[in-house]
Formats: C-alpha cells, structure tokens, sequence
C-alpha cells in the first residue's frame, strides 16, 4: 500500500513563533498520524523546544490529546503555555 | 462574537469598561461584577515597560464561548461581557475586562473569578513582557 | 472624604463608575474588582418602580472607613472607591460602587465582596422600595 | 440628691422617621440614662416599634450595647435595620 503524504500546515504562536521563526511551520511529506508523532517531530528539528515549557496541540480548535490521530486537512496549532489575562 | 446575553471581544483598541458595564446592565439584574486587568509596572523584582499580546483568535473566541457557557450554567448569570486586548498595551492600560450581571452579588462575584480564572488556564492568548532589560513570553520560561 | 487611597462618598447625583475605577487605577496594580449594585425591577414578585435611600451621614462614613481599613489589611489592598446613593434612585440606575485594587486578582475579588457584604450589615443607609402598590422600608418588615 | 435632667434629642431614621413623624425626637425631663431605658420608652410612646424587627441604638455615631449610659450631651440616633447597597 502506498501512502501520499501532502505538506502539513502548523500554525505558531508566542514562544513556537520565535523558536520556529515564523507564523506557519509547513512540514513536507513526514509521516505523521498523530499529535504525539508531531511533537516528537517538532522536538527533535527545533531542540529548543526541549528547553521551554511543554506546549500542547490544538487539532481544528481544540486541544487534542497525544493519540488523537491528525492529517493535513486538519487545521493544526502548536499552542505553548498561554497567559492571557 | 455578540449574541443578547454574550458579549466576547479580542480588540487591538484600547478597551473602555464602559461598554461592558452597558452591555451587561439590566432591570432584571441587581450585581454586576467586573473584573478589569491592568498593567502594572512591577511583576517581582522586574520593571515592565509593556505587553505585547497575541491570540489564536478563533480557538480564544471558541474557549471563551466555552468558558460563558459554563459560567451561566453554573452561576445563573443573566448577562456576560468579556473584552481582551491583542497587541501593544502601555502601563495601567487594560489588558482585559470582565463583566456579569445576576440576580444577586454571590453569583455575580463567583462567575466573574470563574471566567478570569478559566481563561487565564486554557484560553490561546500570549503575554509578552517586555522590561527595561529584556523581553519574554509569560509562563513559557522553564 | 478623600485621602490618597480611599474615596468614599454619599451622593445625591447619579453615579458613574469610571470616578472609581480611575480611582483605584495604580500601575502598582494588576487587578481592579468593582461591584455595581442597580436597582433591578422586579423583587420576587413585587415589581419595583423606584428606591429612595436615607442616611445617617456622619455614621456612614465612619462606618465605611471601618469597613475601608479592615479589608486594606485583610487583604492588603491598594485603593479602595466607594460611592453610595442617596435619595430617589431609577430603574437600572446605580445605588452603590464600591472598586478595589491590589496586585493580584484573588485579593480584589475578597475584598470587594467584604466590603459589600459588610456594607450591608453595619453601614446605616436605608433602602425604601416603592412599587406598584405600595412602599416599605427594605429589611424593616416584621 | 437633685438630679436636673435636660430634653434628649434622638435622631431618627427610615421607619423610625416614619414612626415618630419627625427627623428629631425631644425627650423631656424623663429619666433615661441608659440605651436600655431610652429602648423601653420608646416602645412604650410608640408602639409601633414592637410590630417592625429590633433597632439599635448609636451613640455619638457608633452602635451602642444596651448597658451603654447616655445623657442629653450625647448625639444619639435611632437605627432601624439597616439596609444599603
């Protein structure tokens, strides 16, 4: 079986915006599946994100747990430790 | 995000309370509450210039709809109004406004804590502060 | 009676929220808590058309500074603004403001709920409500 | 022992304004000389004041304990319960 992966967009906030350097990470044919797979992804190409405080994912506007499966169609945000208020 | 009893606003403009006392008073209402976050000029032994905030607006706009709801339920509220800034914000600027009308003072004292608290934990807005020697996001420290 | 971080006064005037939040605004501060009390139409069923408060005015205002110095140092507030009505009040108009300031957000919710908790109890202002049918002195009735 | 006793001003507010009919009550040459003795009298000139809940009695603008002794000199005031905000 042959799978076709298409760029992945992930949007970046705050912290994620610096250490990526821009507001729209795209990420080119990686197989990832799953919000845990783009964490270890996002870990291993920005090591600086080991530093900082844990950031958590948001799939189509809701945080979304490590198994919870994810594909280039989803709207897809790294979200780091937020302080509004 | 405007409907008749709630009122939610990310603004880059500088926010007046005014306009969230007005959107939340009514007859039917004797407490309004308002909670209204401003700049200070120390946080610890640091001396701050200015905030810059940034948001993921439909997920912030979503989690407050979240947050209200949960807010009405669970503390009868009759009316909420929640503004928070995006960008550049001075000293003793306001950063965000809270307002809620009840029936009664308890409700109207417990809702609003509920939402500043709540949105303080999972609403996707970004604080950066910004000293006399320096600048970091808020909270992404390790 | 004013001095540099307490405000309070009885009026005969409308009152306007933004006198006590531009009062308790400090950049010491990050956290404003105001409670608004408006005269609301209906009480249980009696439909309400107007208050008319009275007070004893020298007493009040010793008993609101009481009030004052016990929540500055409960819950070490920064500034505290109260304003109360006196005389004919409307509909949705303001019958009390009381604002506080202090660091954090916790103590502003504490302490302006102390002080219109205790306000209620001790502070010798009477409210009379006059409805469709009728009128009586709030708290008075056997 | 001759004791002259002067007229006792009492101000009165809300229901006990409304009760006695004026903002001034002037207590002639009747011995009272404590808060407990000027609450008897008054239930017993103005009736009234049994039917509504209890009043307190400030003396020279504090709340005052029925123990508390009072002359004409004090500025004595009659506060029905209270009811602001």
């Amino acid at each position: 079986m042959i799978q076709i992966y298409q760029d992945m967009k992930v949007l970046c906030f705050g912290i994620a915006r610096e250490i990526i350097g821009n507001s729209e990470l795209l990420i080119p044919n990686v197989e990832i599946d799953t919000v845990s797979s783009l964490k270890a992804y996002l870990k291993s190409e920005y090591p600086e994100f080991n530093v900082y405080k844990q950031f958590q994912i948001a799939v189509n506007q809701e945080f979304a747990d490590d198994d919870r499966p994810i594909c280039s169609r989803d709207e897809i945000a790294i979200i780091p430790p937020v302080s509004g208020g | 995000m405007v409907d008749k009893n709630l009122d939610i606003q990310l603004s880059a403009e500088t926010l007046e309370i005014s306009k969230n006392y007005n959107f939340v008073l009514d007859e039917k209402c004797g407490g309004i509450d308002m909670f209204v976050g401003t700049v200070r000029r120390w946080n610890k032994d640091e001396e701050i210039t200015h905030l810059d905030f940034e948001c993921y607006e439909p997920m912030a706009l979503s989690e407050l709809k979240k947050i209200a709801n949960r807010a009405f339920s669970q503390f009868g509220l009759h009316k909420i109004s929640v503004h928070h800034r995006t960008g550049h914000v001075g000293l003793k600027d306001i950063a965000v406004v809270i307002a809620v009308s009840a029936k009664h003072r308890k409700a109207a004292f417990e809702g609003c804590e509920f939402i500043i608290d709540e949105l303080k934990k999972t609403v996707p807005i970004w604080k950066k502060e910004f000293l006399i020697d320096g600048s970091h996001w808020v909270n992404s420290r390790p």
